[in-house]
């Protein structure tokens, strides 16, 4: 076991696979010469050449789209956008070409291909570099949507994402690049699709993903203080979802909250809570509530930002307006 | 400075023989024919949807065909002929515009989206100008294997106000990648003429902005296309990177078939007609080649058939088997 | 009142707005010289001129801008996309501009512009022209998105948005075009964020909008058959949401059923559900059900596409569900 | 054909007096210090997330104001300069820097996302390219208003490979709006230098492939801006159409206050530096118009009072009220 940062996990699973399969090779914006915009790539020019590690103009439409035309012709592009803000410039394709040509083609050409980047808030950035994309790309099948929170299973899950035959939404975080946790020295993957128990309790579930995952536990500490014992499910994969996980603790708890970044309005939080009460109704003690921004462009001054994000006391409180049910 | 390339005069390739013309000659007569019998199954709503004909723009594809036949192509909606070209069979295209379990998608594409693996043929796509991107990859992907193939990548006159196919010159210039783009001028985006829609009406200038090298020329003769390809295709191909051909065609019928396309100035569609790819062959292989009537109207019986026969084929094949509908969203994982 | 098509009631909207307010011009491919793809705009360039309806090229993230910039400098741009699908190229121009410019500026500079055009199925066109794109756009503060099944609804929503200081989404669909219904001489407004009681009942509440209203009608017919008495409320505006007309709903039947096109992950149909069990916890009979598309590309055969939408039978199989409860 | 068209030699501006000019060097060396001010503020964590800063292309918005100051502006993020050139204060801008009700947006916008109504500028934007539909979009209300105003508007050579660029010039040539496009080409796009990001270097050929009016030059001197940007005003306000300029310049800092800039070959910073915009003026003012060193203290003195100004309204000025979160979400209705 090694502690290590999540940048360095992230750049370790793209090594390894990269030594393994010649047909992957990474592409973005600044992901060779400079080493990365967030230094998750560096080093990468270094040992894999400029014909694996490859600089972009700030084209995503463009290099998305010729990631994925790569991926029809038997590659495994990794395509970075520098964050997923900008991924809306490249909207189209990885909507109406990455997730839709294997269907298209009536199965003929597969899209193994991993769009990866930071997501989300990276704080007093402004509204446009602020944007949680979660849901604009859960919402469509034919992707399937993967995020993290730990070191270990930011290196196990990228793995997997590169080894899937189908498009792979990736969602990283600046604000966590630098945090470390323990990685095993051996190779392992996390299959996507398996959520995991970051914390077993018996009074409510608490259900996130990604770097909320760390208010969460924070709010479950402080729940525990107050008596009452959270079990946190981190999805990890937002497409697919394991029910199986999911119900089970919403079973054992009666009671959830779901804790995400991003907008509330068809957020994948309501697509969580409309499925724990089609699942779990006779189960339910309380509503599912939901913790995510507040229903404004993220605001840039520091007072007003904190305000709009997900936070341990906010976490705590839905918490609470559950238990007393 | 980008004015200063040009492509070599000739291609690489061999004056077509008698035979090999006569070859092109059917299969523009068979798209053509597959095409109406296609606009026929439409008004009796055994096609439904939209419907692209490529009626007078057969000297496109088959030409192109002709000179990147084991090359990647990419293409847009209007791409039944330019399918047909590339060597999918009349039955298979047919069965899929019907929306069939044996059409080349299972039905699951239907017209706008044909594909075909094993010949290369890597799609026809609904966006305009989503596709060009994707060609600019098959490329990288060719390039690096050290392939020896190009990707010829058509798109229409309405395309190139995309910054999708901006993006794609852009990129395929600056990593030198073996492309082809072929924008096919046929002079409307569904109802608006190329004036309308562009401040330059000579295409091939976009290149110039991106360094690349250009050409426009008529596409009416199959034997001129085929050499203009092929000159494109060897300059990609060597490595010298991607070239972007304006090839002035003309569509006969409406953008769709619900389209009656009014919008022509009067006595247009005459005047193109006369410029028919079918006539322009037809003439040129009766005065140099001496084939008669008779030879005609062998090959004419001949398409007739095999039109009909991949209409019927169509007719008789089943719908797709619903119990298969989650079976086209994700792949497998192999192994 | 006349009975007209819809695509009447929709050019009659765009019409009287026009003449009232100099500002306003349509712009969009193929509506001015054709008389609109789907001849919304048929006979307006012969009215207003080619300076007010404008054909543009097919750049559909250059036109959005254009009609952005437009906006903040006064004008109010009525921007056509010929079908939703093709605005996932002018995604970016919709959020991060549209949406978050009067937030940037501190609120200088208002976005008063429509967005326009149809959404969702248009039948055998294959999986890159059928998508819905309500939860796109729904997700984001800053925009509204509206839509209708009438012709009364179309003209008095579209009068509003276009009056309307903020970017409205508004959501048409090329297969009610041609459908009659009746609209008074005289002019109205229907304010955007007020929800519509179609069918007044007792049993359970159907919660749909646009043209599932129609599958939703029949549903309640064949309901009305077998003795149970649907409510149907047509929310009309996704954004704002009238809570109140829904909730009342709910808490008079104690059950709801939602029912739209598009898909079930991160939909707004989730946010419907995650909202009701929310707000009316305790009156709840049964989960609220959800109807919408199958999770896959739309494929092109029709016995595979119908499979796909939600259909009067399937409405009626889902209320049964919630009614055994 | 686009090459054929060219802007007038010179614009239709007088040549500057000593007070003008020494007006604009003034202003340039305050955007300097308020800039060198920012990035202090910037390590003192007082300025948090992005910070770009525009020192060493001072002369391009201080040029381009001297001619276009009535009209409309529109920009990338690295726009403070910009924003004080056009007329805003430079206590409203650092205001906004330090995330305080007194900035220009109220705290809601940041470093990247200035705008300033009541002088025309339009704002600053932070996703590269997504500005430039908008300028044409200002540019069609000021010409269908027939307001005799042009819109400018800046990005960076980064953008110029953007489909929303390319769209953008497709639209308003085809349109004729009176768009005055200036790519400040300062050689980088973050750590990328432009032959890296693009086959060809010489932006201005853009242009070509839509067949506008373009000119590349070097920006360093204030009065040489000042003069094709009024060259190019000149030509869009006659109803000729848009312009593309490339301004070449130079940032002397890096990308942003985290970029160490490593990626400079060594000696170019210094090379560069010798075309330092204010070095260049002030030799100007002192060999043309016999400004002594006293004259330049007092300027000095002067501004150096003004950018500590900002810094301490800034710094006393309150943080945004959390009571208004939800009041710039939705415009309210009028009337
Ligand atoms: C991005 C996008 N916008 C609009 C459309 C609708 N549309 C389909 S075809 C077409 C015209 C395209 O004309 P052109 O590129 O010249 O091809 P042609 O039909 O002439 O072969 C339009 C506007 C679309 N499919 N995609
Ligand atoms: C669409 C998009 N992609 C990527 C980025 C990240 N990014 C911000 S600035 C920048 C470089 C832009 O360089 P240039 O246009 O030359 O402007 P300069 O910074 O030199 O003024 C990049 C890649 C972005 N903001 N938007
Ligand atoms: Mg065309
Ligand atoms: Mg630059």
């Amino acid at each position: 076991m090694a502690m290590i940062q999540i940048r360095e996990a992230l750049r370790q699973a793209m090594q390894e696979e990269m030594r393994r399969d010649e047909s992957i090779f990474l592409m973005g914006e600044e992901v060779a010469h400079y080493n990365g915009a967030y230094k998750v790539s560096q080093g990468m020019l270094e040992e894999f050449g400029e014909d694996r590690i490859v600089d972009t103009p700030i084209a995503e439409n463009g290099f998305a789209g010729l990631g994925v035309g790569a991926a029809m012709a038997g590659m495994r592009p990794i395509i970075e956008f520098m964050t997923w803000n900008f991924s809306l410039v490249a909207f189209d394709q990885v909507i109406n070409s990455a997730s839709k040509i294997y269907q298209m083609s009536g199965g003929q050409y597969s899209v193994p291909i991993v769009f990866r980047g930071p997501n989300g808030l990276a704080e007093n950035l402004g509204s446009q570099h602020s944007t949680s994309v979660d849901s604009l790309y859960a919402h469509f099948p034919g992707l399937k949507v993967v995020t993290y929170a730990t070191a270990y299973d930011a290196k196990g899950l990228l793995k997997a994402a590169i080894r899937d035959p189908n498009p792979v939404v990736f969602l990283e975080s600046e604000l966590t690049y630098g945090i470390k946790g323990e990685v095993p020295d051996e190779e392992y993957v996390i299959p996507l699709g398996k959520a995991d128990i970051k914390r077993p309790g018996n009074d409510v579930t608490l259900v996130t993903w990604g770097k909320q995952l760390f208010n969460v536990e924070q709010a479950a500490a402080e729940l525990a203080k107050q008596g009452v014992d959270a079990e946190i499910v981190d999805l990890r994969s937002l497409r697919p979802l394991d029910h199986e996980t999911l119900f089970n603790s919403v079973v054992k708890t009666g009671r959830a909250v779901v804790v995400h970044e991003g907008f509330l309005f068809a957020g994948v939080g309501a697509e969580i809570s409309a499925r724990i009460q089609e699942a779990c109704f006779d189960i339910l003690q309380a509503p599912v509530l939901r913790v995510t921004n507040r229903d404004v462009p993220q605001p840039y001054a520091t007072n007003m930002e904190q305000l709009v994000v997900p936070s341990p006391e906010r976490i705590v409180q839905a918490v609470r307006q559950v238990m007393e049910r | 400075m980008a004015e200063s390339l040009t492509l070599p005069k000739k291609s690489s390739l061999e004056p077509l023989d008698r035979e090999s013309l006569t070859h092109l000659y059917r299969e523009m007569l068979l798209i053509r024919r597959v095409e109406e019998l296609a606009a026929k199954a439409y008004t009796q709503r055994k096609i439904l949807g939209f419907c692209h004909l490529y009626i007078g723009q057969e000297s496109v594809a088959v030409g192109a065909a002709a000179s990147t036949g084991d090359d990647y192509w990419m293409t847009a909606y209007r791409e039944h002929g330019q399918a047909m070209a590339k060597g999918m069979s009349a039955r298979t295209m047919m069965a899929e515009l019907f929306g069939r379990a044996t059409g080349s998608s299972n039905g699951q594409g239907g017209s706008m989206h044909l594909f075909d693996k094993e010949n290369n043929f890597m799609g026809g796509y609904g966006i305009v100008g989503g596709h060009v991107p994707l060609a600019t990859g098959v490329a990288w992907a060719a390039k690096q294997r050290k392939e020896n193939k190009v990707c010829v990548c058509f798109f229409g006159d309405g395309a190139a106000h995309q910054g999708a196919f901006f993006e794609a010159l852009c990129l395929a210039q600056l990593f030198k990648l073996p492309v082809v783009f072929i924008c096919e001028n046929n002079f409307y985006a569904m109802g608006t003429p190329l004036h309308r829609q562009s401040a330059v009406t000579d295409l091939s200038l976009r290149a110039l902005g991106v360094g690349m090298v250009s050409e426009q020329f008529e596409g009416f003769d199959v034997e001129v296309v085929r050499d203009r390809v092929g000159a494109a295709a060897d300059f990609a191909r060597a490595g010298n990177g991607p070239v972007l051909l304006e090839i002035v065609t003309y569509r006969h019928r409406g953008h769709s078939m619900s389209d009656p396309a009014k919008y022509r100035p009067d006595g247009e569609l005459d005047e193109k007609k006369k410029s028919d790819p079918l006539a322009i062959t037809r003439a040129r292989l009766a005065d140099d080649f001496g084939m008669t009537d008779a030879d005609f109207d062998a090959i004419q019986e001949s398409v007739e058939t095999e039109a009909q026969d991949a209409w019927d084929f169509a007719h008789a094949s089943p719908e797709p088997d619903t119990s298969t509908l989650y079976d086209f969203t994700y792949a497998p994982q192999e192994g």
